[in-house]
């Protein structure tokens, strides 16, 4: 994946990077959103990147988001490969039709005389007490209706390599950010290089349960791991990194040696990400499963602003690591063996 | 524009093959719905096809049109064939789309046309990005995005034009303002006398032309479209107009009067071109073996797509991604 | 559930008398939506409402859903009972953020000081050549979301009772009628009745298989459960009749005496309702099942337009067969036992 | 409206002691943030003051308003207490909401204040929703709608205004234009000079106010709620205004200059007010006494806040409807 040296960046920065990559590279990029020009975005990503390159590739916008979004899929049917930023991705909902019904589908039913290269950056999660309205996970909405390729990248160096990939797909790809991550750092390789699609990375060997998650939840995961190695028990934890599409060998692979999984994600429980990986993995990995798989999510209420409550809301490493203790407690076979 | 009199009456002859070949397909249509060979549903343009092909006069080869489910006219008038046309309405392979579309959904990407939109106002945002594609890149091409009269109260016609006016977008937002919104008259949902007069709020022209006299959307486009395409920025063009046909098959009117219907009808824009091509001279029987010959192409590319097969169904992935999957 | 008499309706004619009854009862009640009023809606549900109930009853809107949608969460705010009828489903997608980021939090956000008694009419699904825009299930997003209450009728007698539950109910519910069920017939008590919210019903007993469903694939699922018979196969078919709240009981009870199940709808298969069904079962029964839960649902592409491809992209009769012959045919139990 | 010599001041006095409340309010939200009491964030309307107060001047006691997340002002100028109002900044469990909002929602269901909305220009339809509930309802009741400057680009300002216009709705759209959304100038995101033209897109009035003046915005209004209460329709007032503080905390607004934000500190509606109850009669000592009232009972509100205990997580389910789970 990586090429020559490396340095220490933040999330942030290695955002930051692919994106100046990516517009140095290749004159059909440009980026567009909302306050990323002048101010250099709301959480600062695109600092810089106006005075570089300059007002005909960084973009502001009105607050318009059907319309810039709509633009962007116009602008990719005819060559260009836009990069748009969403501030938050709770204003997804007010560019659905244009994301969802148009950006998805435009390929297909064209009888795919068009193609959509358009990539997505958004954030999305809980940071600290941003509310209903400011902290939600959509991820499952782009993994339910085909269109959209669908990254949550957990590092820095992901960060950067999984946009890449992203602004090179000749289809509609989604980068979702976590808004608790911009300030993390970690290992960057310099230059450009994509990280694949569908390829995800195991971040902790273990060999009695497996641990599935993506985004921001990985760290909670690999503490919840911390935990339960104090206790004798080696979790095994599986960054998915991508969610369309889902590298189902690798996960599969793992539950072959580990039998137990546990997928952890800050998306709701119902009909999210993770009812599609037990339901999935239930079917592929019948014969290996000892117990059922668990999901640790967000709960299925929108999010509160109080901070116990915004705690408790979330798939803490204490509610992962007592996911894990019930998966290893409970009946390891079926009533029929 | 300076035109030789013999030029004239080629041009006033062009222009009607084209409307005629549009209303032929449109009552083609009508008839292969009544006949079930069409699903879903189908909406016509019987009696506006004069702004789709004042829309194709008033612009170049190479521009763009970006269309909604009532489409039909602006793919044909692009230069869309029959055959292609056909073959999508009746779900063949050898449709527009591959049959993946169906009637709201003509697209032709070499012809410039971008698939019709079954999303009421969708196609602006669009149109707003084809237009910025080609500011961005310094090319001259001018995208012209038509939606209805209804179609300026939903969401994104607001936030589209707004965008064009700002970073002054090479495109022009053509209302065909038909009088209805489905089943519901225009009267009851909007307080203004004029559509066009909502281009006001976004510092851009608001223009009306008459949408029954193909010459008269062609001049009140052009300028829109002259304007556009060096940088002078986007124009509301308000084509008053209206459907001879119901919304789509099934559709009871019960909403306006026979008489309402009737007048319009006297205005018939196929009827008037017919006369213009007559008046710069061209002779009726030239006329008549043209009527002749537009019938026999549709009729025969008719004939091809009711013979042409569907799609095969192992090809329905034509058109996913590379990471959708399709097994059942 | 019924009281009295009933008659022979049209799934049509049910819902318009579900409306016509609360409409009567309570003079809060409206109704909402484009040609709803003098045309009677382009599906004719609403037919000669207007009518007998004048325009501050039924209203007919501008092509504004957003807005509409929003001026019903504010009426409910504020003591109304508005009936919103989006004429498809699929244009949810314009109005996502009055429905989603809206409806389904201001009583959350507000700290229960407002209730949102609102309830959506739509229809969606695959009816014939109603292609990509025109076609889809999205019940998905509103279970994964949580806020709305969501219901699918399959039969007249529930399109009545369900949404008079609907109208009835304290918090934001919706009703997704299926285009293609409209002109079906079946008996409908006469009179108010209310069909609860998380009451699945058994349509067809079956000791084999159990076969959960709802809306149009129910009669898909029953057909199959037919042509299963005559093969010795008896397959239980469950009509969820809504997925929020979703009787997780009468499956479970079912899956007990089976062992085996199959999940069968129209949405899409990728984290749709089947595979929140399929994980929760697998969790909750994971003793009684002999063989991992099986979905058979609509394909991860955009519905088509040709017949052939629209056919092969639905769950067919034949393929939910063949879904339970392979629930039948696969190993009993896991590799472990 | 007469009102005699000793009233003006007594008038006077309580718009000040209103506009200075709202003032310390959010000035103790500044100081609560920096020492990270407060959590996402938080956004002020320092500088905007009589907007919200000449809104609860202009309407009557049940009147209902909307705001955003930048809603404060209206929250406390429609009588919320500053218990609550701290509460919730705080996330306690006395909060307006019982701490399940945070700054960006207060609401207050018996003062008539909805819900803050975080989604920019969301707040238009529901306000299009409760005054359509009143219009059914034959009740008396006028909305207010309160939005910026930048949620005039939003997709639902437009459907929301021609809804109301359509209908009649006793509803008053509210535009706190203070120049800038977030960070963006006005200028480059409309083409247009007074946000108030776009009120004739939809045949709708549209005026302007001063928003730096608490009697005028109040005069403006009061024609406007007027209007719509007994069905005359709603209006379009664009209110002229501008924030002292950033768009949030952190913000280091590169997007405007020192002397701008001078100029119009210059125009400060607290101080102006403060000499319209001098002028009024009202005795520099007696205003003293209600400057030390005010900051004494926003000391103690504050205080008492801190001191409150946050919600019970066994209380999680607040808010919930029937149906939702949430065990884990
Ligand atoms: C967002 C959305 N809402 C509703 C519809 C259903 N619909 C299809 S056509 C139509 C009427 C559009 O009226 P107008 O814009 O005047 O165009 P016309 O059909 O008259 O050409 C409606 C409401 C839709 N396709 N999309
Ligand atoms: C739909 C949506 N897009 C973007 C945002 C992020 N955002 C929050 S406030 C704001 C600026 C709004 O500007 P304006 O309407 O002028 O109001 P002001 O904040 O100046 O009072 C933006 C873009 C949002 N909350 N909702
Ligand atoms: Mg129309
Ligand atoms: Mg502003």
């Amino acid at each position: 994946m990586s090429e020559g040296a490396s340095r220490v960046l933040t999330y942030r920065e290695a955002v930051r990077e692919a994106l100046s990559l990516e517009l140095e590279n290749d004159p059909d990029v440009f980026v567009m959103g909302e306050d990323i020009g002048q101010y250099g975005g709301v959480f600062k990503v695109t600092d810089g990147l106006l005075a570089r390159f300059g007002p005909l590739r960084i973009l502001d916008t009105p607050i318009s988001e059907a319309a810039f979004v709509g633009a962007a899929v116009g602008a990719a049917m005819t060559g260009k490969r836009p990069v748009v930023e969403l501030m938050f991705m709770d204003f997804a909902l007010v560019a659905a039709d244009q994301l969802l019904n148009q950006a998805a589908k435009m390929q297909f039913l064209s009888g795919d005389q068009f193609r959509v290269p358009l990539t997505i950056r958004t954030q999305q999660g809980v940071g600290s007490g941003t509310a209903a309205q400011h902290s939600q996970s959509l991820e499952a909405l782009f993994m339910h209706l085909p269109g959209f390729a669908v990254a949550l990248p957990s590092s820095p160096a992901d960060a950067k390599g999984l946009l890449a990939s992203a602004i090179r797909a000749d289809h509609p790809t989604i980068v979702i950010e976590h808004k608790a991550l911009y300030g993390t750092k970690g290992e960057v390789p310099e230059g450009i290089y994509r990280t694949p699609f569908g390829q995800a990375a195991l971040r902790r060997p273990g060999s009695d349960v497996t641990i599935a998650s993506y985004s921001r939840t990985v760290h909670v995961a690999l503490a919840a791991a911390e935990t339960l190695a104090a206790e004798g028990i080696e979790a095994e934890v599986i960054d998915l990194r991508t969610l369309v599409p889902l590298d189902y060998d690798t996960v599969l692979d793992s539950v072959g040696r580990t039998g137990r999984l546990v997928v952890a994600h800050e998306g709701h429980r119902n009909a999210g990400a993770g009812a599609e990986i037990a339901a999935r993995v239930s079917e592929l990995a019948w014969h290996a499963l000892r117990a059922p798989v668990r999901r640790v999510c967000g709960l299925d209420i929108p999010v509160p602003y109080a901070a116990p409550l915004e705690a408790a809301w979330l798939p803490s490493s204490e509610a992962i690591a007592r996911g894990v203790r019930e998966s290893l407690g409970s009946a390891t076979s079926p009533q029929a063996a | 524009m300076e035109t030789h009199v013999a030029d004239l009456g080629a041009v006033e002859l062009a222009t009607y093959t084209s409307l005629l070949g549009i209303r032929g397909f449109e009552e083609h249509a009508q008839d292969l719905f009544s006949r079930s060979l069409i699903r879903g549903s189908t909406h016509l343009g019987i009696g506006q096809e004069a702004v789709a092909v004042g829309a194709r006069l008033a612009s170049r080869p190479g521009d763009l049109v970006v269309p909604t489910y009532r489409g039909h006219a602006y793919a044909l008038a692009w230069g869309m064939t029959f055959d292609a046309a056909f073959g999508e309405l009746l779900g063949r392979v050898t449709g527009c789309n591959s049959g993946r579309g169906g009637s709201k959904h003509f697209a032709d990407r070499e012809k410039g046309v971008l698939p019709g939109n079954a999303i009421v106002a969708a196609g602006l945002p669009i149109g707003c990005g084809t237009a910025l594609a080609d500011r961005l890149v310094g090319r001259d091409r001018v995208t012209i995005v038509p939606f209805g009269d209804g179609a300026t109260n939903q969401a994104a016609f607001h936030e589209a034009l707004n965008l064009a006016a700002i970073w002054s977008l090479p495109v022009v937002f053509l209302c065909e303002n038909n009088l209805y919104g489905e089943m519901t008259p225009l009267h009851r949902t909007v307080r203004i006398e004029r559509l066009a007069d909502r281009g006001a709020a976004y510092g851009m022209p608001g223009v009306q032309a008459d949408g029954m006299d193909v010459n008269a959307v062609a001049s009140v486009l052009s300028e829109a479209v002259e304007r556009a395409r060096p940088g002078g920025g986007p124009t509301l063009v308000e084509a008053l107009t209206y459907r001879f046909c119901g919304h789509m098959p099934g559709d009871t009117e019960p909403y306006r009067t026979r008489e309402e219907v009737d007048e319009w009808r006297a205005r018939d824009p196929i009827t008037s071109q017919r006369k213009a091509a007559r008046r710069a001279g061209v002779g009726e029987s030239e006329i008549r073996d043209l009527e002749t010959a537009v019938a026999a192409a549709l009729d025969a590319a008719e004939a091809a797509a009711i013979a042409a097969p569907p799609p095969e169904i192992a090809d329905i992935g034509l058109g996913a991604t590379e990471w959708m999957e399709w097994e059942r």
